[in-house]
This record gives C-alpha cells, structure tokens and sequence, in this order.
C-alpha cells in the first residue's frame, strides 16, 4: 500500500485494464472439475483460477471433533507454488490460516451445519494462479462449490474487494491497482438478504471514501451472485 | 471437545439481559470496563505498555534489532508484530501451536497498527541497502477476561510512541524516541444476545456470536477491520458501530496522550 | 484405522475379474485409459503442463530462482521436484505431514527425471561460484484416481519441455527456453487380482497389491525403477513388465513431443 | 563464564551493586495478580520480574495424561520476548524445557499430588524481565503461587544460587556477576525441614568454594522463606 | 552420478579395492549386540557398519494404529550423525522416511504378520558407519535380527546392489565407486524362492547392462543369503 | 499411560533389598557394573569411543566442522554436545520428539564436559572473525539398561581426548590432536529402596526415585551437579554422595587415561 506517485487512472476515469471504477473483471465459472469430489467449482475472475472441492457430508473422526449438535466445517484456503509470480513454499503459513479462518467463518454463517451433527464437511480451496482478490474468489467460488455438492445453505457468500487507487475508489483491484493502491475493503455479501457474512479493510480511508467502495461492493455482489445463480442452474456460466 | 450445556444456559440469560438493556456485569450496551495504562514498565523493553481492562491485563513491549533491508525496498526498515496467547493468560488457554484463533488476533492487531502508517518505515532506515532497524513489538496477555484484541491494540501503541531507539547500544549515536505519527485505535464489537455490545468480557464472548474489529484514526480515518465467526450483520448495524468507534476511539487516544510529556 | 470389510469383496472381485482377463472399467491388462495432455497453460508459471488420465488430474508447474552454487559444485545449478497430495484431490487425502506414501510419489517422480541426466546442471551456471538457475518442478494433484506416479511424470516432464528461463526478470539479458534433452516416461503396473496391469484406477489401488514403476528413455535406457508396497514379483514377470514399458513409454513419448512446435 | 580479570568485587568486599558477599537483592512478592487464575504471584528480586499463575487442580485431558493415584503437575517456564536485553524468539527451547522439567520435579516433591487423583494442576511460569537467577526466582515464586491456589503441600520451596566471582564465592548473583563469574550453584531448599528439593551447578569450584556456596544458600533461602510466610499470611510482602 | 573420467577399473578388470567385477566386499554377522532388545544384529560389510535391534511382537498402542487381522510392522532406517564423512544433523529426512518406507514393505512381503494380529513389532536399522549399499545392509541384516528375534518368517530377504562404472557393470559398489558410477540397481532377494520384494534403480542402464547387473544381484544374494543361514545356525559369521 | 502394577511390586521389593544392604544384581550400595570402553572404534569419525557398562552400550563420535565466529567472540569456536536417545535403545524408548528426560539427558552431560573447561575454544580459532573449528559430538545409545547419563559422559570425554582435527581435509595443514586439558567424569545415584546407590540398572531406575548427578574433575574439583525425579535429600546424603563421587571419579578417569598411549 501507498505508493502513490504511479498513475493508474487516466483523466477519463479509465483504469490500466480498460475498465471503469465500478467495473468488475471477467469472470466464468464450471462445476464438476474435480470428478472424485462430493462438489467442486473452477472458478476464473480476471486471471485469478481458484478451484475448490467440497467432501462431505462425512464422519468426523477423531471422534474428538465431533460435534453434537451439528457438522464441523473445515476450511482451507492454499495457494499452489507456482500461483504467483515469486515461488511459495508449500506449507501452510499464517496469511493462508487467518484467511481459511474467515472464510469458514463466513461460510458457517449460511451452511445448514444443525442438519448434519457428528459429521464433517470438508472445502479446499486451492488457487491455482492469483492476480489480487484470491480471498474473494475462493469464498465465492467455494460457496458455489457447497452448492454443487448439494449441501443445503441459506444463500451464497459473493466476494468482493474495493479500494482506493490514486486517491480514487474503484471496485475489484486488479494486481497493478492492489500493488500500488492506498486501501482494500473485501466484503462478503448475502446476495439475497443483502447482509454480510465476511468483512475486512486495510489502509486509509476516510468516512466518505469507505461509503462509496461499500456500495460499489454491494452492486457488484448482485451482479456476481447472478452469475453464480445461473452456473448452479446451467452447469456453469461464462461472460 | 464435548459442547459444555453451560453456554447454552448462559446464552438464554444474555438474551434475557438484552431484551432489558442489560449485561451480566451492569454495564450498559456501549460502556468499556475501566481502563488502566501505564508505560515505560518493562527494564529490558525499549518500549512498553501495561493495559488493564477489567480483569484482562497485558503487557506490550518493543524491542529493536538490525536487519538487511529487503532488496526491492533498500531505503526501508521493517515494523513486526507478534502476539502470543500463553497459557498463563487462562485456564481455556492449553499450550500448544498457535491456534488460527490466536493467529487471527495477532494479524488484526498488526495490520490496524501498521496499515495505519503510523510508523515511517524509511526512516528506519540506517545506510541505504546494508542496514535498517527492525521494531518489533510483542505482546503478551498475562490474563484473559474478554476482548484481548483492543487491550493488545492499545498497549501496542502506547508502547511503540513510548520506544527509543538504542542508537546507542549498536554504537550508532545517540538514542532517539521512535517516531510515531499517529495513534490508531481499535474498537471491538460482539454480538452478544442478539445485539451488539462494546468491550465484551470472558462470558460474554462464551455466550455471545460474531465480533466486529474496527480500528480508527484520527478524523475518524478507517485503518483495518475485520468481521470474526459464524454470523451475519447489516448495513444498519454496522452504521451504528462505526458511530460508537468514533466516540470511543477519540475518548481512548486522548487517554494515550494524556501519559505523553507534551505530545 | 479400523480395515473396511469393501477392501476384502473388492479383493475377491477383482481376482474374479482377472481370472477372465477382465477390469472393473472394461480395460484389458495392458490398456491404459485416455491421456489428455496440455502445456503452457498456468499463467504465473514458466512452464507447465496438466495432465488428465480419466478421473485423475494434475498440474505441474516450473518456477526459476537464483541460487548460489554448491561450494563442491561451482559450475552448477539446482533441480528440485516437489510432489503435493493436498487434500483436495480425493477424500483419503487428509490434510497432516506428508505421509511415507507422498514422499515415495515425490521421490520417484523426481528420480525419473533427475537420473535421467535431461537436463545439464552446468548448463544452469550464471556465473561459476557466484549464481546459477535453480529449477523448481511442482505437481500438484487436483483430483486422484489412482497411478498419480504416471500422471506426475507426464505432466513434469512436459511442463519442463515447455518452460522459459525468465532471464530478463531478473535483468540478466533475454529469456531463452530450458533445454531440456531426453524425454523421460515412467510406467507403473500393479497386481490386481494376482496379475499385474497398467495404469491402476483409484478402486483397483485399493484393492491392488505390490506396484513396480519403470522409467525408461530412448532405446529402452533404463532410468529409473521403483517397488512399493508388500508383495514379490518374479523374474518372468519383471521381464513383461519391462517389455511392456518399452512400447508404452514410446507412445507417451511421441504424444509429448507432438504438442511441441518443431521439436 | 570465565572473564576473570574484569574486577566485580572491591578491596572491602563490597560487590558492584553496594552488597557484601552474603547478601540477597532486595524483593517483593504480590499475590492474586493474575485475576482469572486459581492462584498467582508476581516476585521482583533485584531487577527481575516473574508472574506465575496456577490454574487448578482440574480434571486433566486428555483421558492417557491423567495418572489413577495422584495429580499430574504440568509446569512450564517461559522467557518473555522482551524480558532480555537482546530478544527472544518465541517458542520453547532446550533450555526453558529442561529448566521446566526440574522446576516441576523440585515442585512434585512437596505438593500432595496425592490428593487429586486424575486431576490436573498448571503452574505457568513468565519471566517478564530477567536479571540473571531466574530459575531461582520462578520456582520459590511458583511455590508461593501454588500455596495462593490453596494446594495442600508439605513445605515451600525457596530457590537462590550462590557462586564465584573474581575467585571469592557470593551469595546471589546479579547479572554481571553472572556473565563474568566462575561458577553457579542454584538451589531449592525446603526451609522447614532443611532438605533440598532442587539442585544444580555449573563451573569450577573447589571442595571448599563448594561448601562456602552451598552455606550462603541455606542462610538466604531460611531468610527468603519468611518473606514468602510473611506474603503468604498479608497478602504481599515489601521490604 | 557420472563424473565418468575417473579411472575406477583398470586394463585387466580389477577395482580399486582389488575385487573382480562380479566380487562382493568381505561380510561379517554378529547376533544378539542389542542385549535389551528382543532380537539384534550386526553386520559390517566392507567398512559399513550396521546394528538391528528388534522389539515385539507387543500390544500396539494407540489403539488407533492396530491392525484387526495381523501385526504392524514399524522399520525405521536411520543414520548416525557420525556415520559419514560429512555430519549428518538428526532428525529423520526424506531419504530416510522412504528407504523405511520400501524396507518395510520388503519386510512386510515375508514376516508372517497375520500370526499377531492387534500387535506391533519394532524394527530399528541404525547405520553406524556408512561406505556404500547401506539400504542393502540395513535391509539383509533387518530380516537376520527378525529370524534372531524368532519372528515366523516364509523367508529371508537378501539385498546388493550392482551398478556401472566407467560403462562397465560391477557387483555391490563401494562408496569410490557410487561416488562416480553411472548407475546403482540394489534389489532383495528371497534366497529360497529367488522372487523379489524390492528393487530400485538409478542413472543409466541399457537392457543388456541392466540384464548384466541382475544376474550379478541375484548370484551374490545366494552367497549372502548362506552367510545369513550360517549366522542364524552358529550366533554370527565372520569370513 | 496407565501405571503398571509391576512398578509397585518392584519397589516394595528394592526397599526390602536395600534393608539387608542387597540388590537386584547382587551388587553393593556403591559397586558399579563392570566398564569396558573403546576408543577410535568408528571409521567416519575423528574421534569416537563405545562404553559398555552391563547391558548398557553407548557410542560417543566427534566430528569438526568449520563456523565463522560469533561477532561477539571473534576468537573462539565452538563445542557442540548433542545426546539421542534413539528407539533403537529399548522398547519404552518409543519415536518422536525429544522427551523433556532426554532433553535433560544431553544438557547434563554436555554441561560436565563444557563447564570443566577441558577444552579453550580459543585454540579452535583459525582466521580471528573469520573461521573456527567447532567441535560436533555426538552421544548415541544401542542399549540402555539404566545409567545413560555416565555411560555417555565416560564415552563422551574418551571420544573427545581420542579425537583429530582433520586440518588436511579442509586443506589447512596437516591433521592435529583435539587438546583436551581435563578429563571430568560423571558419577550419577539413584534413590533405590530408600537409599542412594551408584550405577542404578534399568530396573533401578524404574524402581527409584530422584538421582542426583556429580561432575568432577582432578583434585574433587566441582564442575556440574544436577538433580533430578521427585524427591528431596539431605545435606549428610549429599556430603557422602560426595565423597563416593571422588572416590570412583578416580578410577574411572585412570581408566580413561590408561587407554591413552603415554597420556
């Protein structure tokens, strides 16, 4: 955050990739990518690919994870080495646990665990190669996921992050815009009740800028949540 | 890991109290525990804090080393922050690896610290591309009654405006206060009875749902936030919590202030 | 780890299969299912490959870094091949330490490649003593349905056929592609049912025994073998096996090349 | 060890800090300062700091720790990364675990474990600031901390080292005498019954040096015991 | 792997140590060197230098890892830090978690498992000093201190490894040879049966090199596997 | 870990023994098992040593490394002391991380080598600031029947006066003796049946209580002592511990001597 001597808006408001402030980048989804699993979903957003698998409804062993009164959620979010431009070392680290935490958290909020006590649910969410926004994408696409594979939910969680770039908030940052941006709101919107399951913020912003990057989220999750709703219904949805 | 019938018990009475505005220990839904602050405690810390809330008490300390500026960034010195929940702190608190829920609380802590830019990172610098300093600032509950996030945050700041730099001890010169520009300040939100309230203790946190981290700075300025567990929120609800972190966190960064000869 | 009593009717059905020349999926012994192979396809890698062998799909990814030569070897780069079963590729993964079973895959996959003397650790040297490429393979299971071993060769071997040394990212002139001189391709056979076949499904495995995997060059060079798990094989049966890797190596060697401009 | 023409000790056998050989650094001891825990102790003995906290007895899990004929004692020592001049990677190391180990042995031979069969009682030991004898001062604190929780036990233990400094044995090093000394002698004596409970030693020490040390030990450790009795019946103890 | 302008045979077919191409190094078996242990070995061939201790068979715990209709066999394979010329840090590495893995499915294809069901026997390979071929010692003196345990076993498992140097094919290289040899084949065989239960290989063979390097494999394991019977007969073997 | 019945029976026995002045080997209060220790017995390393003291038999083997100096020690290298306690050496002796005994194990035994001072790590300096011998020993048990901890500092200090420093293969000259100046021994006492006795057996140890451990070198001078176990003792106990400690130190360092051609 904060470098914010290089351009990345020009004087008519069009950003680096061609777009303008509270547009979102491309984005396809198709289900059944990964054959041996209960649901899965690969999903692309701009060039981010996120493919998450979801196993389960199944015991829960050790038993000592068991939950009486309802399934255990277990979340991870991993990125493959070669997803980024600088090797990762395999291994899960504290950035991928904080948010494999989150996304679980968001993720219970709308899973009907109650209907499923003792057993487990597993969703791996695995980024295959990331440009800005891997979080949002894999919570999205793994909700997506939970659908396919049939686990009774009260609405997705559709992801979205805006920001703050040379002093002007624009919707989904790309990875020029991520780089050199001033501040990053990723929300997690409920696109039928229109509340929140997921939120974080870093940077600076004031309260009139949070309030504009705020609404272009919660447009952009409708429109992301109509592609979600059509992939579901169609096997998959491309632009 | 059997679920204990108490918290159920114990939810039904939060309930109870909210639908009277009331909570377990008399507070009202947007009063903090009293809040103790005491600095420069610490005989072998550069910095140091020692925040009091209630019966949550812990300590912050900042320590400096040198480090190799990253090449891509030659002129920088690093800011690290690390929080360790120890078993001291409580009888939930089994030893063990860091559980993603004390790995949360340190990032929460550390971004609404350093995403502020509060610290100059080049100014930490010494000779460009050879030698930076290193702040890294640990912090240490000693005991855990509830909301350990804005006791972390604030005796983390404290700390840091309060560090001198040991120029002297690596025979650079003289000491120097560490320059801190700002003082960002974290307001915690739990959702305890069906209704948010502010500063939630032990049971309250037992009993209670989903939190909301919001850390301000001056002017109302959002540094980090951050939304932790199962449950949903409003546009409305948030609204009025971002209101209350305003009047709060004015109230708590004049209490860092006030310890501070002249600042 | 109770045994599941399906293992054990498993075992008997695929002894009843094989005693009429039979697979569960209608392959005959020495069949191995659809290969499909593409290349260049991950956008943050500089080389890579994913390979589908029917239920089974994996990813191999190249990376380059700069590394300083061994002090005993100043005229040569690195290889390192990196093998990870995550637990997104099939329920029995979970998540932990890499199992005995993972670290086999990893270390026979990378055998077959290293030993095979494809590619010239001297021909990575940058500068002698100072700075040479190392080359970083990663597989990456999505999905298991058994013989990750094959799908893992296959998909490195071609991901490394197609990689870029990024000479410029690192300011150090143009990219020039890896050279890369042989084509290594390993074949892997399990008994089931009593008689050995190739390319075991993810049921067959399970109900399989013993499993031998030759990796073999051109003209049938020998490069590399392996024998996991319990069981013995004869020296007849060795002999079939061997013949029958000579004739399939050569098929899957000319699909790789086939999708290589000129080469 | 082993700096020996640094001179620590004058022509009076006045020590750098204004003591004479036999004496202790001065000390205080605070009960009850760790509000969530069954007991606690803060103890500053020069410039160290230490807070124990005790949590128990409870019932111990898992089920294959619990012992069918007593309490398991889970003791554990800890360096704060602050508490040293130059920092402290988090995390336990060889020499915290050992000095946990003998802690809790010198610990078990005076706590009636006894009492509690397939119970649990934690002894949480953190050096906050550290100026040399820390091992000391956690284990007489620790058995002050446990008495506060209430637990039946057959004496204190009461922990100091004497050592050798410029070729003169003294009672209770400070932290130059400990870099620049010759030898360490800590101890841990029950100071009703007189017997040792815990015992270690590093460097070179002669018959006689060793029975000079080991005499200043058992007059300190007497004199300590009534502080912590003292504590123990106020509440506190403040010289 | 091929450093191959090292002169390692010379004009008339004789090594460096003084062997012929199809010669094995001198072996020696002593039983019973773990007095603890249930059953133990040690071989030394050439200079390597290997102790085999075995425990069981005994109650496996945790429950969790016992097996209902036979035995589980646990075979470590470990190198001293001292073994090498180099120090080896402790701690088990990936070299050694696969050369235990594929001993132990050796092992597994012979030792009557299914005589102990819900038990474990405990195989612990100890290279003391290592010259070339150690998985091969490691593996042969593993099934001798099996047998001297009295474990059932169908057979023994006798391991060497052939290879090539300077293009031509010798038996059971010694560590000049490994060192700068184009290709290493180490196998185990059942003397008895004359199957395989373990094979692996590395460099560069042709089929009529490789075919060579077998049948010097499966010649020597005879000789051997008659030094292990007369071990196993008399309390050891020395040439 | 449920607590085996055996031990009871076991210890009611020993302190019916102890009461005649008798135990399980026959032996007396202060009789040790009979010794045989080796020197130079390892053909990889540059010092070795192997002691046998009844069923206990434990190697001990050095090697040199070259380490660049710590900043604040530019003359000096270094002596590294590490002791594993392998599943190899008995069946309670299960993998896994090091025990908290074990840790205690190789600290005890390293502290009576370093603390004695036997070795200047001043005269393992080569280049000042630049390079030092750092001394690597190793302690490593086959068979433990009780009394690790003297059987591995007898092995130990044999390997270290045995050892070379191999200047010839680091192309520094030629090969020279490690100078040893000292030679501590260890004598280690159980409490058994209610009484001390030296050189507890395995079924001592599991019998007994505390044991308390005596480091000391020529002319009785103290170097190390710990305790360790539950148990208090006395001062008289520890005065003819003491003496019994000097008595056999004696012997056992002329032992250690006589192996060494004109030492």
């Amino acid at each position: 955050m904060g470098y914010g001597d290089v351009q990345m808006i020009d004087e008519n408001g069009i950003r680096v990739d061609g777009r303008k402030a509270g547009d979102v980048r491309p984005i396809s989804i198709e289900l059944g990518v990964v054959p041996v699993a209960d649901g899965s979903c690969r999903m692309t957003w701009g060039t981010n690919e996120v493919i998450v698998a979801v196993y389960g409804p199944m015991e829960a062993h050790p038993r000592k994870i068991q939950r009486q009164d309802r399934a255990v959620l277990d979340v991870r979010y991993n990125m493959a080495p070669f997803s980024t431009s600088d090797r990762i070392r395999p291994g899960f680290n504290r950035r991928s646990r904080e948010i494999s935490k989150v996304t679980s958290d968001a993720l219970e909020s709308v899973v009907l665990l109650e209907l499923y006590p003792r057993s487990k649910i597993r969703v791996e969410i695995e980024i295959i190669c990331a440009e800005a926004g891997t979080r949002c994408v894999g919570l999205t696409a793994a909700s997506v996921a939970l659908a396919d594979a049939g686990i009774p939910m009260t609405d997705l969680v559709v992801s979205v992050a805006s920001g703050k770039i040379n002093g002007v908030v624009v919707c989904d940052l790309n990875k020029a815009e991520d780089n050199y941006g001033e501040a990053d709101l990723p929300m997690g919107v409920l696109p039928n009740s229109g509340e929140l399951a997921f939120l974080q913020m870093d940077g600076d912003l004031s309260q009139e800028e949070f309030q504009e990057a705020w609404d272009y989220n919660m447009e952009a999750a409708i429109v992301i949540g109509d592609y979600c709703a059509e992939a579901l219904k169609n096997g998959g949805y491309n632009l | 890991m059997s679920i204990p019938l108490v918290p159920q018990l114990l939810r039904s009475h939060l309930v109870e109290l909210a639908e009277n505005d009331q909570r377990l220990d008399g507070r009202r839904q947007w009063d903090g525990r009293e809040v103790q602050l005491e600095i420069g405690i610490l005989g072998n810390a550069e910095g140091s804090a020692k925040v009091r809330m209630g019966d949550t008490i812990v300590y912050a300390g900042v320590k400096f080393q040198t480090m190799t500026p990253y090449s891509d960034r030659p002129n920088q010195g690093g800011l690290m922050c690390s929080a360790e929940l120890r078993p001291v702190a409580g009888r939930k608190h089994e030893p063990g690896p860091p559980s993603p829920e004390s790995i949360e609380l340190g990032r929460v802590v550390d971004r609404g610290i350093r995403e502020s830019g509060c610290i100059d990172t080049e100014a930490l610098c010494i000779i460009p591309g050879e030698k930076a300093w290193q702040v890294i600032l640990d912090l240490y509950a000693i005991s855990d009654d509830g909301n350990l996030f804005d006791a972390f945050a604030l005796a983390g700041i404290a700390a840091l405006r309060n560090a001198v730099i040991p120029f002297a001890k690596y025979e650079l010169g003289d000491d120097r206060p560490l320059d801190v520009s700002k003082t960002p300040i974290m307001c915690s939100y739990h959702r305890v009875g069906g209704r948010y309230v502010y500063d939630a203790s032990g049971r309250e946190e037992l009993g209670g749902d989903e939190r909301i981290h919001i850390t301000l700075g001056a002017d109302a300025h959002v540094h980090s936030l951050q939304k932790g567990l199962k449950g949903t929120f409003t546009a409305g609800e948030f609204a009025e919590l971002m209101e209350q972190a305003r009047i709060k966190g004015d109230e708590l960064r004049d209490l860092v202030h006030s310890l501070e000869g002249g600042n």
